[in-house]
């Protein structure tokens, strides 16, 4: 056996606090190590190229890589070996930098831990074995979930590379919050206008199946193979028939809050999210419908033409095989209403949310894009916005800023004038952040072309005075308290994640952060996956975004989802489970224990029922390992004897270095 | 060689007679004939713009552009404050026909307005040829360090004065240079000295003017060159002031632009005035080369 | 504490009577504090270059027409000049100052406008400055005597300072000018 | 120095990807801890805690995903599970119960992760070395 072991200096990164010259001294009087050194940074060209060298030259047959975190390059270093022509499992990587140099100051510390972290490296890949991927099928077919502008995008860009897609919405309608809005910034196009014909195109795609009204139950499988449950609810419509007309929707005696314009105004119990909504379906909410309450009505039958209503409609289930699945649920804004009593917490009725905001300037809204007081209908002129209410304050334990939240106040600042010319305008802010392109530009137009106040300070409380709302606060810049008397006061609520979106985030597998977003793979390097493999992101599941990142984001998304499904099969990971039948009793603890039903029933040809791993199902996690009383299905590549000897050789006392030892073999510094 | 208008000013009259005086020697030296207004009077100075409603910021000046219209095609002001006052008086007559009647019904005749109003530092650079000046300098100031100080209103606002580069004034350069000098780094060439604070509001002028002094003897200058009377007595006739508030022990000297170029040519500090500044110049002039003279 | 709604609208008419005349903008100042920074004489104003600009954007014009900033400014348009977002500064304050002329805002900075007077009067009586006459005239009216009395000798010493006052032949002319102008408060 | 050591069981996709994030954004930690990587804390074995031990660690920390985030799904409360059943046991094999600790960082969580190391090694240290564990 005979082991190199390779220490990245990366640069100054680790060099300039682990002296990697020693530590590869300190390797070189380990056993079995043939080769060490030090390259300046590994992972680049030459410094791959070392690595071949070394193996292609030493003869090595293991590698320990003293570098950064495997989690960053052990895909990279593995492919290099395998250049070499060595096996690829029979690397380790061991982590001096995210957990030695740049966590430590002292040279000695670290360099001492740095020693032992190979020490463990070497000692468990001494016990490595050489593995072999195998491979699955794939499934050919892509889940979106989340009709937003994102899960549009996704959809359509998926199906126009020719694979078949199926979208899942849990409203009636496609559009999400992109529908809601009026115009947008920063070119105040409307967003309808440009919506609209998108959702219409994926309603018509030959590659797209639509499903309203929908929401995942259950997500089996992995990579390239994923089963999922689709519950289809109950809206008691029958999809195909229904014209749209929206007949039951006038006719329908019980009132019901309106969802699709964020509480503004009033709906019915059954209804059309909205005149452009895809598809112009109806769609019957049983909670508020007299004959569900009350067991009398039934009038929307009776006078739809179409006969479209079935009242016996059930949530039915599908289940569907999937390749890939891309993520676009989208944000809700927070309830701002417990977390600000000094606000009113929800007593005022013309303090509203922004997005209530955006169906009062809506033409299509409720009160037709009239902007009206909530309380008495009259035309508000001084027209208070408040930025980041639950945005970058951890009083309320919300730190993180909403991203969008200074844009649209300058949008909505500069619409507000446009509806009423001899209205004024504030906005109270903390710094307008305006990093997109033409952004800036774009809020300098609403102070100087729109007359807009911008005033800097948080407000600290809106009360009521004589019908109107005084909003107290101050302008740092002036050094003054200010008050303004307020006919309407709008508040940029920050931003979570939809509802419910963590629960998605468990059957998906996938992680997610105190609002509810999803987490990336990488903040930079895999911004659309995640770390669960043929999991995508697309929009604002992620994180706060505008209109053009969360379309940005899409397509890339799709573009994942297109080169991955472009392959027939997929390589597994070979670090599975695997049964020594010989030794295997029987039991099946095993068996109970697997997440993956990755462990059946064998027969022997003596008769001897045992359990077996099916390869490709398995996902490597180890349960079983620790489950088996007789201790006979290891975990290739974390086997016990690998994790025993790491912790026994970490913890051991190292003798001091016999430089005679070091000097024995060749020792390269490469500096 | 062109024959100019000449508009000394109040100060150049009184105070800064030494810079009237090496203004004539070196035009008189290069040929430039100076012809000085008729019957002149007060440009107005800071005051006039500022009180009793601005109106005076454009009569004055105006009045002294007419008299101007009489004879040359141009007319110089050495004083960057009559600098820019005739020529705001005459970018607003341009533009506004209004106040041209307005000025025409005061001064009884209509006004002339359209002369060309120079800078002593524009006509230099117009009428004295680098290479002659080198000639005749002979490297007299070969020892010589200068902070070029330009001011606030000499070339501000830009749109108005139309004089070099309002953010980093060179025109000084060239002459200088040509001359021997050195001109050092001197990041305060434009900033304001106090103005006209200097009786009722000490404090502003002697908090920049110790800055800009401050900055110049750091950039390693021997001496401030200036064109502006006012600044001259924010930094020369007040320096002793400002040492005495802020417990400094500057001694910079700060002469005008043509006395610099006097002293190139080799004319004598008395000639040129030098002897009249309140910081002596002493340690300067020894480092003048002795050679023949001019 | 400042009310916006109403102090916005209520120094509207003057604040867009300073945007004409100085041809500038307040709404296009984002506070950035360029003005202040390089500002010679801000140390000494009540309300530094961009706080008198947010004063006008919140309508608060009684402020800057009484603020001490409107009178020492030096007009040195340095603000001007550096300004990123091109706002003549130094023009709007001019602006706010000769408003405050007009409107008889008269208490603040009495020595400065009485030495601008005095400029004034003194170049209305002789046509050009008689400096000598200018330093005599002010110090016995603000008396303060000693003021820039250090500076006589030596300027006696240099011979720049001129105890005959400087004369011209068209005093008519002169005294017509001043007789003229229609400025607030000029003496008869 | 310390003198005290302690072993890191860490589940590769929420704490060891945690602690990732604490060193990338250079949050400095003390240095006695040693980690080892696992797929999933369902994957340690409560025997590989006691060999630890054994072996003269001073403190184990075993960290993986929050309650429900579990990568595999449940792998996280089995360990849960199999530990505080390992946990009770320890006074019995005169191992002071504070020497161990399992608790869960995610992924985001590089701050968590710091505090948790920083607590953890604090408590270890103020323990001590154990007796005839590591010098
Ligand atoms: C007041 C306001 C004004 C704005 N103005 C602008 C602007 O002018 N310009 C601009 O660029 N951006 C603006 N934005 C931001 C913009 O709204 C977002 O960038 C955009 O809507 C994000 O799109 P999305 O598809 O990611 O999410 P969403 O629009 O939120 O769409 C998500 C969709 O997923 C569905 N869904 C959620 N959970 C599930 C589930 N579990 N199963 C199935 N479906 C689910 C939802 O019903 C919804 O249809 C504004 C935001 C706000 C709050
Ligand atoms: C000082 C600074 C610090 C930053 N820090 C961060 C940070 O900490 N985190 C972060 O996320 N971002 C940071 N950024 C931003 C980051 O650098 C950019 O987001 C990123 O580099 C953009 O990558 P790019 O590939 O689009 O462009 P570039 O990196 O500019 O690459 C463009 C490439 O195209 C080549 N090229 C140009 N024209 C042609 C042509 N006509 N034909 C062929 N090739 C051409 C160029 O040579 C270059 O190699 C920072 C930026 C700056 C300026
Ligand atoms: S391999 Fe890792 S540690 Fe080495 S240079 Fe690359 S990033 Fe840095
Ligand atoms: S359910 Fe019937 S009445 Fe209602 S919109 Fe559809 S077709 Fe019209
Ligand atoms: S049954 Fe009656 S109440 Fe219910 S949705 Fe139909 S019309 Fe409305
Ligand atoms: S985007 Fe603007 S409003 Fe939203 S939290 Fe950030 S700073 Fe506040
Ligand atoms: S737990 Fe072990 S012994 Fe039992 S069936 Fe599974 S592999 Fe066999
Ligand atoms: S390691 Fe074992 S328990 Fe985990 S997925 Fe594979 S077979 Fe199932
Ligand atoms: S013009 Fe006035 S405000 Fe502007 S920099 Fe000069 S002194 Fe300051
Ligand atoms: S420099 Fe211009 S933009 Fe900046 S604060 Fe001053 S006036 Fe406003």
């Amino acid at each position: 056996m005979r082991i190199g072991v390779f220490v990245c200096q990366c640069g100054t990164n680790i060099a300039a606090t682990v002296a990697t010259r020693r530590v590869v001294e300190a390797a070189l009087s380990m056993r079995d190590v043939f080769h060490g050194e030090s390259i300046q940074y590994t992972c680049s060209d030459p410094g791959q190229r070392a690595i071949i060298d070394a193996i292609q030259q030493k003869n090595l047959t293991r590698v320990v890589l003293a570098a950064c975190s495997p989690r960053m390059h052990e895909t990279t270093f593995r492919r290099a070996i395998a250049q070499a022509g060595m096996n690829p499992f029979m690397l380790e990587m061991v982590n001096i930098r995210e957990q030695c140099s740049w966590i430590h100051s002292d040279i000695d510390t670290a360099t001492e831990k740095a020693i032992d972290l190979v020490r463990k490296g070497v000692a468990r890949v001494r016990r490595q074995t050489p593995l072999h991927a195998g491979s699955v099928p794939v499934t050919r077919r892509a889940l979106v979930i989340g009709g937003g502008v994102a899960g549009i995008q996704a959809a359509l860009d998926i199906a126009d590379a020719g694979v078949p897609v199926t979208l899942v919405e849990k409203s009636p309608t496609l559009g999400g919050n992109m529908a809601r809005l009026d115009k947008t910034f920063p070119t105040l196009d409307c967003s309808s206008c440009i919506l609209t014909p998108r959702m219409v195109e994926v309603k018509q795609h030959e590659n797209i199946d639509l499903m309203v009204s929908s929401e995942i139950e259950n997500v089996r499988g992995y990579i390239g193979n994923f089963e999922v449950d689709i519950r289809r609810k109950a809206t008691c419509v029958i999809e195909e028939k229904c014209t749209g007309c929206m007949i039951c929707e006038q006719k329908c005696p019980s009132r019901a809050p309106d969802d699709f314009n964020a509480g503004v105004g009033e709906s019915k119990a059954i209804s059309v999210a909205f005149p452009q909504a895809v598809p112009l379906v109806a769609a019957l909410r049983k909670e508020y419908c007299r004959l569900f309450l009350k067991g009398r009505c039934s009038v929307c039958k009776k006078v739809c033409p179409a006969g479209a209503i079935d009242y016996e409609q059930e949530d039915r289930f599908v289940t569907e095989r999937f390749g890939a699945i891309v993520a676009a649920t989208g944000f809700e804004q927070f309830d701002w209403k417990k977390a600000y009593p000094s606000f009113g917490g929800g007593l005022y009725p013309d303090v509203i949310t922004s997005l209530e905001y955006e169906r009062m300037l809506s033409a299509s809204g409720p009160t037709g894009g009239h902007i009206r007081r909530p309380s008495d209908g009259a035309e508000p002129k001084h027209i208070v916005f408040i930025s980041c209410v639950g945005s970058r304050d951890e009083s309320v334990g919300r730190p993180a800023c909403c991203g969008v939240g200074c844009m649209y106040q300058a949008k909505q600042a500069i619409l507000t004038k446009e509806h009423i010319p001899d209205s004024q305008s504030y906005v109270f802010y903390l710094d307008v952040r305006a990093g997109g392109k033409g952004y800036e530009e774009f809020v300098r137009r609403a102070t100087r072309e729109f007359g807009t106040i911008y005033v800097r300070g948080r407000v600290g409380k809106v009360y009521p005075r004589n019908g109107k709302l005084i909003c107290m606060g101050t302008d740092t810049l002036a050094g003054h308290q200010v008050e303004v008397e307020a006919d309407l006061v709008v508040l940029a609520a920050g931003l979570n994640a939809a509802g419910a979106a963590a629960g998605l985030a468990r059957k998906l597998n996938i992680s997610y952060d105190m609002y509810g977003f999803f987490s990336e793979g990488h903040p930079k390097l895999k911004p659309v996956e995640t770390n669960t493999g043929g999991v995508f992101l697309a929009g604002a599941c992620q994180g706060p975004k505008d209109i053009p990142a969360s379309v940005a984001q899409a397509g890339a998304a799709a573009a994942k989802v297109v080169s991955l499904l472009s392959r027939a099969e997929l390589e597994t990971s070979p670090m599975v489970a695997e049964v020594n039948q010989m030794k295997c009793t029987g039991c099946f603890k095993c068996r109970e224990v697997c997440p993956y039903g990755a462990i059946e029933e064998q027969e022997l040809r003596g008769g001897r029922r045992v359990a077996h791993v099916i390869g490709s199902l398995c996902q490597g996690c180890g349960l079983c390992n620790v489950a088996c009383p007789p201790a006979v299905i290891p975990l290739k590549g974390y086997t016990d004897n690998q994790l025993i000897a790491e912790v026994v050789e970490v913890l051991r006392e190292p003798e001091p270095a016999s430089s005679a030892g070091a000097s024995a073999k060749a020792v390269e510094v490469a500096e | 060689m062109t024959d100019y208008s000449y508009f000394p000013g109040c100060s150049l009259a009184s105070s800064a007679m030494e810079y009237d005086a090496s203004f004539r020697l070196v035009s008189e030296v290069f040929g430039i004939g100076l012809d000085e207004l008729e019957d002149w009077t007060c440009c107005g100075a800071s005051p006039a713009p500022h009180h009793w409603g601005g109106e005076l910021g454009i009569l004055l000046p105006a009045r002294n552009l007419h008299i101007a219209g009489r004879s040359h095609p141009a007319v110089v002001a050495p004083c960057a404050g009559c600098y820019n006052r005739l020529k705001y008086a005459q970018y607003e007559l341009r533009r506004n026909q209004q106040l041209r009647e307005r000025v025409a019904q005061v001064l009884r005749e209509p006004v002339r307005y359209e002369t060309e109003v120079v800078n002593l530092i524009e006509m230099f650079n117009r009428e004295i040829d680098p290479a002659a000046l080198a000639a005749r300098a002979q490297g007299r100031l070969e020892e010589i360090s200068l902070a070029t100080y330009y001011g606030c209103v000499l070339t501000r606002p830009a749109e108005i004065v139309n004089f070099d580069d309002p953010n980093d004034p060179v025109m000084m350069e060239p002459l200088l240079r040509a001359a021997g000098a050195t001109i050092t780094h001197f990041p305060f060439k434009s900033e304001c000295c106090g103005s006209y604070m200097g009786l009722a509001k000490k404090e502003i002028v002697f908090r920049a003017s110790r800055q800009i002094i401050e900055t110049a003897l750091e950039s390693g200058a021997d001496a401030i060159v200036t064109v502006c009377p006012l600044c001259h007595q924010n930094l020369d006739l007040r320096q002793r002031q400002i040492n005495f508030a802020w417990d400094t022990d500057f001694e910079l000297p700060v002469l005008y632009f043509s006395q610099v170029i006097g002293l190139a040519l080799g004319a004598s500090p008395e000639e040129l005035g030098i002897d009249s500044h309140a910081v002596s110049a002493d340690k300067l002039l020894v480092k003048i080369k002795k050679t023949a003279n001019r | 504490m400042i009310n916006l709604s109403r102090s916005v609208s209520a120094g509207a008419p003057i604040i867009s009577e300073i945007e004409r005349r100085s041809g500038q903008q307040i709404s296009a100042c984002y506070q950035c504090g360029r003005c202040t920074s390089t500002c010679a004489g801000s140390f000494a104003f009540d309300y530094s270059p961009h706080r008198l600009m947010r004063l006008l954007q919140f309508g608060m014009v009684e402020e800057v027409l009484r603020s001490r900033t409107a009178q020492l400014c030096l007009d040195c348009m340095t603000c001007s000049l550096r300004c990123p977002m091109s706002i003549d500064v130094a023009a709007v304050i001019d602006t706010a100052k000769a408003i405050a002329d007009e409107m008889g805002f008269k208490d603040t900075e009495r020595d400065l406008r009485l030495f601008r007077r005095g400029f004034l009067k003194n170049v209305r009586r002789h046509g050009r400055l008689h400096e000598a006459g200018l330093l005599s005239w002010f110090n016995i009216r603000t008396r303060k005597f000693t003021n820039d009395l250090s500076l006589v000798p030596l300027l006696m010493r240099k011979k720049k300072i001129h105890v005959v006052p400087p004369r011209i032949r068209n005093k008519h002319e002169m005294r017509r000018i001043f007789r003229e102008i229609n400025g607030a408060g000029k003496p008869r | 120095m310390s003198g005290v050591k302690i072993i890191g069981l860490l589940c590769n996709w929420c704490s060891y990807a945690g602690a990732d994030m604490a060193g990338t954004a250079r949050m400095k930690q003390p240095a006695a801890l040693r980690v080892v990587r696992l797929p999933c804390t369902g994957r340690v074995n409560p025997l590989l805690v006691l060999k630890a031990f054994q072996e003269g660690a001073d403190g184990v920390l075993v960290s993986g995903c929050h309650p429900g985030d579990c990568h595999y799904n449940e792998g996280n409360y089995y360990a849960r599970r199999r530990l505080e059943l390992l946990a009770a046991m320890l006074p019995a094999l005169g191992i002071e119960p504070e020497r161990f600790r399992y608790t869960w960082v995610s992924a985001s969580e590089g701050a968590r992760w710091t505090e948790v190391v920083e607590e953890f090694t604090g408590r270890v240290e103020a323990l001590g070395p154990r007796d005839g564990g590591a010098a």
